[in-house]
């Protein structure tokens, strides 16, 4: 099997050293934006797709599929995003003759289309979010569905994921808008701007359960993840096990999200997600057909590689293990190192990496995208790296996250890292009092600037950046060639324009 | 070298003195020795008495964005002589108005306003995509629309002017 | 508990890490080539204790007790090395009144001093190698006993470990050169020239238990760890499980581990060191009275800190766990990144880290003591990093191995990662024929230049580098303000000079 | 820009155009069109009829070695003109001797032979410690010690001439 990896960043590399492992070839694709990216410095071959903008490269079926054909490729692994909820990719991975690493395309549109999947569960008796079944048609139609439903509603993507595409709506006057942007979203994202509506449930917890399906009809489940720290609908921080959820709870999701991948046909890695109320009470959400961004959480606490499996059960393999072999062990919890700006509305901050220090050591897993070195395109999304840490129980991987986050050093892009560092001191966090709306509860806390006790070591800090960048450009200074203890601020570019 | 640091509304003198790693700073009446070095750019180890701090400089506009032990903190660093001729001649009060400039690069994918609108605080002028993030720029207070230098489709870089609202 | 690590490096970083978890303040000391040290930057509170020669610094112990007084340090954590088993000044901690992070100081006479260790083994009836159990008084006492043991022998450091002051003699006539060579290691690594002489075992294995020992009387192991892979009796490469050893071997040697750990009354975390033949007969070695540099790879397979743990011992805790609650999961092993040049000799590398890329990922943990831009001081020894992986089986670890090795990027110092990847390449290793022996028998295969079908490419890759390097220096070249695709070898020296 | 390669015994004539990440590369007959990107100082990204190749490049005394896909390569690179000037006059065929010099800093801890003593191939000269490790130097080559420049607890550094044997 030699595997073209359709994705790039974090991902494709993840994909890229998992073949590696199991000594299959890759195969990576790059737009013009990422000749240097790291997915491309560390597979077998990499091959130009097109321009920068996705749509006419990453999104581009066309162009995959050429890569694959000339290149040699008999499968292809869509990673997360792009095309990898793409029922069309799928089938035209298939019609070459190509290995897709994920469901068969009938299962990605049966749980690819939210709106099919609420009929499937619905069909199973899973509970789940009222709502509507079938995509908005038209504003109009939209604005019916929802005085039924009742708002607040969510606007979501049909074949949405990961938080984009996504509104919450508290008031009719704001639904138009919303459809607007989230259609954009979906659109951009997913190549298909279809969205339906959903009942906002009150402040419920995220929790979602991976499963594991082979072609030969075994379906079992790892465990749950809870994500319930978003920011608009994006996923900053998850965990497993959830500190909800006793075994008799993870045994009834468990059960659920298994009878519903059944339903589905389903084959390979997927997820069920359900919302959680403070009761226990879950509620089906959607299944994605895909493996999530927050994967290595599962991995770590079952000891199982979760694109190993994928890539056995895709070789038509039998699942190397029954559900009563996974066992779990201890806590993970994992955090998404976003280049944004959070003292800056969160702006995407795009750049060159000047500095990269990342955490490591003891229960440490870094999944980068990036070098020291390395350019973040403004076309893609902002996730640049993923911290994942293990402890043998919840409140030591808090520990531990809280000391690697501390280490984690970036510079010449801003990141989530701050606020990271304040979630997971956060005495709720820590208590496991969690729900979607964590986030909007810490308000402006979260990015609140510090009168602590640095305050005058932060003050000498930036009196001596000020200091040495003087001396550096007075003609008294020491010359430039005597070693200094000081040189300022940015290193000189060595790499390539882009 | 004497500067001003501005941090929030508090207003510090520091006098700095030495080089090569060594340094005598002076905040207000108190002096620091401290032994200084930049590891990455941007990133310097200091110790101060003994304890090792590592703090994070990064530029913003006019100001240095310093994180050290989870602390963050805006510092305007000015020799004190220019610190003396910006507080003497008193700052051009920018007498209301919006100039709405892109923060980053990216694509207009809406524009909410035409030229003659009126608007208020908080409503949207103009959607710009980046990062397959749709981000929404608003009014910062009520007023005019006086003129739209964008359209949807368009791409722009930061800094570009997008909306100007009296 | 504030704790003062006296060492440097990774090791010291490993500790601060734990502590930091543990929200314990820590005290770092450095020499005067380690002000940028990376254990210094990491720490609470860092001071200067002398020039950079060890004796000056690192192994001064009353340098150490002042800055422990200074600070209101409560603990002294030694790491490996330096003088982690020098029973003075564990006994100048106790005196103090600061905790000793490890044995009481009769429990490291007992054990550290190798021939007591070996008195204490006979009389438990646990087998060991023949030789002496007293130190070498004289070069001549010595040649009588080497008669006696037969050749070939070993000299080693009475108070050694890692491998230093050691070294095996064939002949007679060597026995006067191997003696001042290894008391010169030993005098400079531990602060005590004694030796004495062991009968070399033909082709053994090393397999060594890793043992805790709590105040209260409570001893379990932890299994064991095979570092055949040694060179120059300096381990480069250890795993646990032991591909050898089966489960009933695994009880007896643990078994022999906790007794004489009981008989030397010893406290906190210990090894206890055996050869073991092909035929599985095992011989007591000695006992490391302290944490070992190969620790990771247990911390993998049983999912316990074991510097949480010796903090927990030193505070007066009851061990966490009992015997039957260590469960070993997968395989671990760790490859020691040394700056060394395989390439010439093994000569050691010191130098500045101009560029640096760790493996990460899936499975790979990174205890590293430098970071790029660092210097690696002539100083110290030459370990800058340990790579540990975990795997679901020995045959996944060794592949993920092989994936990182290929990963890892160090610049401006030279490694020893090219021999590692040539060992876990080997079909010898991967088999699991290992023995003391195992780096002599590849002999010059190991450090051999490649003939193969990367030729070209590395032909190509050397001629743009002196082609980039001409046009650079060449006026008719581009600007140097211009972006360059390409920009030589040495990035200009932003940091300070010793 | 012409080049000739020395890899071992094999002499190859190379052949550079282009520039800024795109290159042609003319080993003998064959063609390679390169893209190039430094990506570390030393270590760069090749991407070459699609195969993706990372190479570490470290100059060593006239060579640099040349680390790709498990393979190492010692290769001399010089310009052609240098490279025919180097070989029509002929080597200075170094005729016999051994002039040991230090390989990197450290501490001389033993000095094993004195002027005028006879050596055989593989006897020890000195012993120099550096970081932790005792490293024995030998003669290549049978042959009488002329010169012994340093004494046991000496500190010396690289290039220093330590025993001449002739």
């Amino acid at each position: 099997m030699k595997v073209l990896v359709a994705n790039r960043g974090e991902i494709a590399v993840r994909v890229i050293r998992a073949c590696r492992e199991l000594a299959l070839p890759t195969v990576a694709v790059f737009s013009e934006a990422d000749r240097e990216a790291l997915h491309v410095l560390m597979a077998d071959e990499a091959y130009l797709i097109g321009p920068s903008p996705a749509a006419e490269s990453y999104l581009a079926i066309d162009r995959l599929i050429e890569v694959a054909r000339k290149s040699g490729a008999t499968a292809v692994h869509p990673g997360y995003g792009f095309l990898a909820e793409n029922a069309r990719f799928a089938e035209a991975c298939v019609e070459a003759g190509l290995t897709f690493v994920g469901p068969p395309p009938a299962a990605i549109r049966a749980m690819g289309d939210k709106t099919a999947a609420r009929r499937i569960a619905r069909d199973l008796g899973v509970p789940m979010v009222p709502g509507m079944v079938e995509p908005v048609t038209s504003d109009a139609a939209a604005r019916e569905v929802a005085r039924e439903v009742g708002y607040p509603i969510m606007v979501k993507a049909a074949l949405g994921g990961g938080g984009k595409g996504m509104r919450l709506v508290r008031r009719e006057e704001d639904l138009e808008a919303a459809l607007r942007m989230a259609r954009g979203e979906a659109g951009s994202a997913f190549g298909d701007a279809s969205v339906y509506l959903e009942r906002a449930i009150d402040e419920p917890r995220h929790i979602e359960v991976q499963v594991l399906a082979d072609v030969h009809g075994h379906v079992i489940h790892l465990g749950e993840r809870e994500c319930s720290i978003q920011r608009r609908h994006q996923k900053l921080l998850e965990e497993s096990p959830s500190a909800f959820v006793d075994e008799p709870l993870r045994e009834r999701l468990g059960d659920a999200a298994c009878r519903v991948a059944r339903a589905a046909g389903y084959v390979n890695a997927g997820t069920v997600e359900f919302l959680v109320d403070a009761e226990g009470n879950f509620y089906f959400l959607e299944m994605n057909t895909r493996l999530q961004v927050e994967h290595p959480v599962t991995e770590l606490v079952t000891g199982i590689d979760l694109v190993h499996a994928q890539l056995a059960i895709a070789r038509g393999e039998p699942l190397a293990l029954s559900q009563a072999d996974v066992r779990l062990r201890g806590a993970a919890i994992e955090c998404r190192i976003n280049a944004e700006d959070p003292f800056a509305g969160w702006l995407p901050s795009p750049g060159t990496i000047t500095g990269l220090r990342p955490a490591s050591g003891p229960g440490v897993r870094d999944d980068s995208g990036v070098y020291e070195g390395a350019s973040v395109p403004r076309f893609y999304d902002t996730l640049i790296a993923k911290l994942i840490v293990w402890g043998p129980d919840r409140e030591m991987a808090i520990a531990r996250m809280r000391r690697a986050l501390g280490e984690y050093r970036v510079a010449g892009v801003r990141t989530t890292i701050p606020v990271l560092e304040r979630i997971v001191a956060h005495p709720d966090f820590k208590a496991g009092r969690l729900s979607t709306g964590f986030l909007d509860r810490l308000g402006p806390a979260l990015t609140a600037s510090a009168d602590g006790p640095a305050r005058p070591i932060a003050i000498i800090a930036a009196a001596l950046s000020a200091y040495e960048q003087r001396r550096r450009v007075t003609p008294t200074s020491v010359s430039p060639d005597t070693p200094s203890a000081w040189r300022l601020a940015t290193r000189p570019r060595w790499r390539g324009a882009p | 070298m004497k500067f001003v640091a501005t941090v929030g509304a508090t207003v510090e003198r520091v006098d700095v003195t030495g080089g090569e790693g060594r340094y005598q700073v002076t905040i207000g009446d108190r002096v620091w020795e401290v032994d200084a070095r930049l590891t990455l750019p941007g990133i310097c180890s200091l110790l101060v008495d003994g304890v090792s701090w590592v703090a994070d400089v990064t530029p913003e506009a006019d100001a240095l964005a310093v994180e050290v032990a989870g602390e963050r903190y805006v510092i305007r660093i000015e020799e004190e002589i220019r610190y003396r001729i910006r507080t003497r001649g008193g700052m051009a009060a920018g007498a209301g108005g919006q100039t709405l400039t892109a923060p980053l690069p990216g694509k207009i994918t809406h524009v909410a306003v035409r030229p003659g609108d009126a608007v208020l605080a908080g409503d949207t002028l103009v959607v710009i995509e980046a990062m397959k993030m749709e981000n929404e720029f608003k009014a910062s207070q009520p007023g005019t629309v006086r003129e739209v230098r964008v359209t949807a489709g368009q791409a722009v870089n930061p800094g570009d002017v997008l909306v100007i609202v009296e």
